[in-house]
């Protein structure tokens, strides 16, 4: 399969690159920020419920 | 209602000459922008009703900083949103106070700038026109971007960046305004308009900004 | 059974959790289809070359640049009028989304206007509402990032948004009246199909339906995760009030 | 009766700071909140001056009726000592200035730019303004800060009067002020602490 | 001297993206004089050079205000006067923090923004050459600034008073530079100029600086 | 010696407040300043730690030796309480702030912002900075506006210890501190009030 884009092919493929770009850096940015919050409250309520524990002790 | 106004103008006139300090900002931008184009005439007077506009619009910008927040930081809106005066009368009060020491000073100070960069004769009459009715809603859009950020640190950027694009209706009408009386073309479409939109801001806004300052205070 | 339920942030996290992996799978599925489709299997245009392809990126993120804010406004209205948390959570979530889709669209535009009109950019009233658009949005997350109290931020940005979409309206009239522009009409109406020949019209779909799909999954996510933060922020919160 | 507080909640940053406060203050009664710091007392007259609403439970008594003096005076720096007054008097519907600065000796500073006033001498303006208002119910946070003992003996004197006038007033303060009042201990209405508010409460045991 | 620097930036970061809000506003700016000038291309790229000359300065102007006056209102001013480190060392790191939270996003964004006003091609270069070169001075002229307005209420407006005139020689050889450079003609004798009052104030304003602020704590 | 004034005056505003004015303060020494409001304390501090001149007469101290705490405290409200006292521990040159943290209990608030605490716990970490300065001549004004009993007993405590160590401190307050110290009443140093500087002297007997 080729594509033949002619005398356009550098508008072209600069457009489809900068969108590709700018939405696999969204979707980047927001599975990293999500994996950290997510990572953070784990721990912060493995702490919680380790002090609940140890206070029933 | 009348002892805020009374208060917020003598702040504005000890404060270092409030009246003056907006003024003089308006003209240093005026004085600045040949120094950055060049000093060739028909261009400066082709750009001259914009550039005022945008000069009367910073001016308004850079004294909304401190419209409410130096009333924050000492305490006192906590105090007025606790006292007899409805909130709502009390931001259309601060806006008016706003637009006595900044828009009108502006727009009687417009036509001598236009001088100074060869705005042709006829576009005076019309600048100071568009301004007119322009520039309290520029006061009144302000006092609402301040409503939502005081109490910020960092305010003055963010209040910019939040009032600015609030401003554009204003400022397309008014400049197309000016720049069409200036060039002697039909005037009334921009004209209505602009007179629109600052009955509508002055009428709802108050509420609006009431309603953001009793949240940002809580 | 009322839509209200999802504003309880454990059903909300839960039902998202299922939802999540079907959005994301259909988005991807979607886009693949719809971009490969545009970009190898559709003819040029005859005044336009190869370039017509940019549609199926242009106006579908053009498209959901618009119906983000439609979404925040509502949320933000939610918000307001029943206080539900994740409605606001919601709305702050599609922000950055929205912007990064005005991006897009004015980035196609951009590229797309250089062999069109000649210049990479022109003052004309749909460019320039885009514009003024993501300077909404900026200024929206501007002030969700500034205010660390959340339902006071929740609060403020939500006036913000209500007035701001009355003035954005308020600056596409403006925007019109200043300047007649050289911009395309609306021709993905169903009634006007004529104007987008079929073979750009089936792919241009997909790839709509492939933008909405992500843009759900990305929200989604999003108000997932700043549900984790703000809980994060009520454990720390708690923790020093142990003293 | 002035104020009644039942079963109050109050939270700060959506956290709740002190939970299940009832009370009443009838005219002519003057009550001290005493409590360590964060306990909650600023949080508290901040929502019975109706600044911020309640968390949970109910506070009785018109926001009309409160006069709320904070942490912070309010005063201008540019304005005088005297016009600083005057533009409350103007706002709470007063006329006369001259008992308020009479009874904290201000007269000789009336001139005064208030930002050329000392930290004692601002905030006995600060209270001052108070007796301008004309409000019943006074809600005061920390009020003798700064002060010197003279000074704090005028705000005895005046607070005295107003609860003789039946007025009522609600102070939190860590000192001693030099007038009898009932005291309440604010430590024991600490909320609990791992309560958020309704949304965060959805999260509870989430683990 | 490097705690200051990390803490200034640390605080421009947390309060709501400091760098990205001079740049907004530059941004805003930028997108402003169309709507009141008129769209016309070739006009607009005439006056490009030195709309966003202006542009960057009143972005520089409007941070400014902030530099100082937030540690002067919590009482860490008084706190760093008697702190070992130099109060001239001090006053040259937050000129530096200033720069690298807004020169230095505003060198960057320049060309970008060119687009929008339709610069021509080789003016972008030139443009971030010039505002590289140009935009550690007015950093460097605002502290001093901000020093001698610390303290005094109503600091905003008086600022741009004092500072806008100190900034004209800068803003003459920095748009010039650009316009010239965007013309194709000769750019040494702007480009040295330039540099050397860069230079120059680096050198000599974070004396005149610690001493205003001196006096101003007084 | 710690401090010697000699025949010291200080003005605010071109105007002298107090005059006269000479003591020594040896390491190990407290010295509790009092007087009625406006009298000049702040002024008196602020000229010891060398943010403005004498008016006449001689502070006889380095500026270098002397740590002063205002009534404002210098907290940035975005930055968390560990990274205020590392700021300024890091333009002191110490590096441990624990100690700080733990003599007036922070630790529990460490990380959180400096904007999310009561008035008492921010003075707490004012206090606190004090520590990380190692520097012997501590100048405070009103060190325990807004501290609850524990908080004041954290300070005393704290004080002893720095005295203990061959530091000194200069106090100006008016409640009481709970610690043993030399107490002087500026009252008796008030400038005569018809004296301005050498420039209004010029105007006098003009009329
Ligand atoms: C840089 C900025 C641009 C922006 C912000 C922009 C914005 C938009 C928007 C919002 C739409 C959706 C309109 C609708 O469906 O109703 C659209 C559609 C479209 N745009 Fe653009 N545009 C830009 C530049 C361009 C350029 C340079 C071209 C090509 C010469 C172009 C060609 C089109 C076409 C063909 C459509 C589809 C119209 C239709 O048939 O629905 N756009 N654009
Ligand atoms: N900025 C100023 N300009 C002129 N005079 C001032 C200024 N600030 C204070 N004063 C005056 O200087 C005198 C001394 O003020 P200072 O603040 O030193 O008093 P203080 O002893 O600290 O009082 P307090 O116990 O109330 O804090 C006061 O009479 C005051 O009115
Ligand atoms: N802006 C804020 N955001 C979140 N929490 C806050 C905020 N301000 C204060 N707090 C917290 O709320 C609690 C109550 O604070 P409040 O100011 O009411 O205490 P207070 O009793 O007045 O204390 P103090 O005697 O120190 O003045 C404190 O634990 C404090 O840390
Ligand atoms: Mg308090
Ligand atoms: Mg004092």
């Amino acid at each position: 399969m080729s594509v033949d884009l002619g005398k356009y092919a550098t508008t072209v493929l600069s457009a489809y690159a900068a969108s590709l770009v700018l939405l696999a850096l969204l979707v980047a940015v927001t599975f990293w920020r999500g994996r950290k919050i997510r990572a953070r409250m784990t721990a912060l309520d493995a702490t919680k419920s380790k002090a609940r524990s140890d206070a029933a002790h | 209602m009348r002892a805020l106004l009374k208060r917020d103008l003598t702040l504005a006139l000890r404060a270092g000459g409030g009246f003056g300090l907006g003024l003089a900002f308006f003209l240093i931008v005026t004085v600045m922008v040949p120094f950055a184009i060049g000093p060739q005439p028909e261009l400066l007077a082709r750009i001259a009703p914009g550039v005022l506009w945008i000069g009367a619009l910073l001016a308004c910008l850079l004294s909304l900083d401190r419209l409410l927040a130096l009333d924050w930081e000492d305490g006192s809106l906590d105090l007025l949103a606790t006292a007899p005066l409805p909130l709502e009368t009390a931001m259309a009060t601060k806006a008016l106070a706003h637009w006595l020491t900044t828009g009108l000073p502006l727009t009687v100070a417009a036509p001598l700038l236009g001088v100074l960069l060869h705005l042709p004769a006829p576009g005076h009459l019309w600048l100071t026109l568009s301004l007119a009715l322009g520039t309290p809603a520029l006061s009144m859009i302000g006092t609402f971007g301040a409503a939502l950020t005081v109490g910020l640190k960092r305010g003055g950027l963010l209040l910019s960046l939040l009032v600015l694009p609030l401003y554009v209706p204003t400022l397309i009408f008014g400049a197309e305004l000016a720049r069409r009386g200036a060039e002697g073309l039909a005037t009334q479409t921009p004209m209505l308009m602009l007179a629109g939109l600052t009955l509508g801001t002055c009428a709802l806004l108050p509420f609006a900004s009431a309603a953001a300052l009793r949240i940002s205070l809580r | 059974m009322s839509l209200w339920q999802y504003a309880n942030p454990r059903k909300f996290l839960a039902t998202s959790e299922r939802v999540l992996p079907a959005l994301w799978a259909g988005a991807v599925l979607c886009l693949l289809v719809g971009l490969t489709w545009g970009f190898a299997f559709t003819p040029d245009d005859y005044r336009q070359g190869s370039t017509v392809k940019i549609i199926y990126l242009h106006v579908p993120s053009a498209l959901m640049a618009i119906n983000a804010w439609l979404m925040m406004l509502v949320a933000s209205l939610v918000w307001l009028v029943r206080r539900h948390h994740v409605s606001a959570l919601a709305a702050r979530a599609a922000a950055p989304v929205g912007a990064t889709m005005t991006v897009i669209a004015l980035a196609t535009g951009a590229i797309w206007g250089q062999p069109m009109w000649g210049t990479w950019w022109a003052w004309d009233p749909r460019l320039t509402s885009f514009l003024i658009l993501f300077l909404f949005y900026l200024g929206y997350i501007a002030l969700w990032s500034s205010i660390d109290q959340p339902d006071t931020a929740a609060d403020l940005t939500s006036v913000l948004c209500l007035v701001g979409s009355v003035f954005a309206i308020l600056s596409r009239y403006a925007v019109n009246f200043w300047n007649q522009g050289l911009h395309q009409g609306a021709s993905l109406s169903l009634d006007k199909e004529e104007n987008v020949a079929d073979v750009f019209y089936h792919p241009l779909l997909i790839c709509i339906a492939g933008f909405v799909l992500l843009f759900l999954a990305l929200v989604l996510y999003r108000t997932g995760t700043e549900i984790r933060a703000r809980r994060i922020r009520a454990l720390l919160l708690r923790q020093g009030a142990e003293v | 009766m002035m104020l009644g507080l039942h079963d109050l909640s109050v939270a700060r940053g959506g956290r709740p700071v002190l939970s299940g406060l009832s009370l009443a203050l009838a005219p002519g009664q003057a009550l001290i909140l005493r409590g360590p710091n964060g306990v909650g007392k600023t949080t508290l007259l901040r929502t019975i001056a109706g600044l911020q609403p309640p968390f949970a439970g109910q506070v009785d008594c018109a926001p009309e009726t409160v006069a709320y003096a904070a942490h912070s005076d309010g005063l201008k720096p540019t304005l005088t000592v005297a016009e600083n007054l005057r533009f409350w008097a103007a706002i709470f519907g007063t006329r006369d200035i001259n008992p308020a600065l009479a009874a904290y000796d201000l007269a000789p500073l009336a001139e005064r730019p208030a930002g050329m006033l000392s930290a004692g001498q601002k905030r006995r303006l600060g209270l001052a303004r108070l007796m301008v208002t004309n409000r019943p119910l006074w809600a005061l946070d920390e009020p003798t800060v700064s002060l010197d003992t003279t000074a704090v003996a005028q705000f005895a004197t005046v607070l005295r009067d107003h609860l003789g006038q039946g007025g009522a007033a609600l102070i939190a303060t860590h000192i001693d002020l030099g007038i009898t009042a009932d005291t309440l201990d604010l430590g024991p209405y600490r909320a609990a602490p791992d309560r958020g508010d309704a949304f965060d409460d959805a999260f509870e045991d989430w683990a």
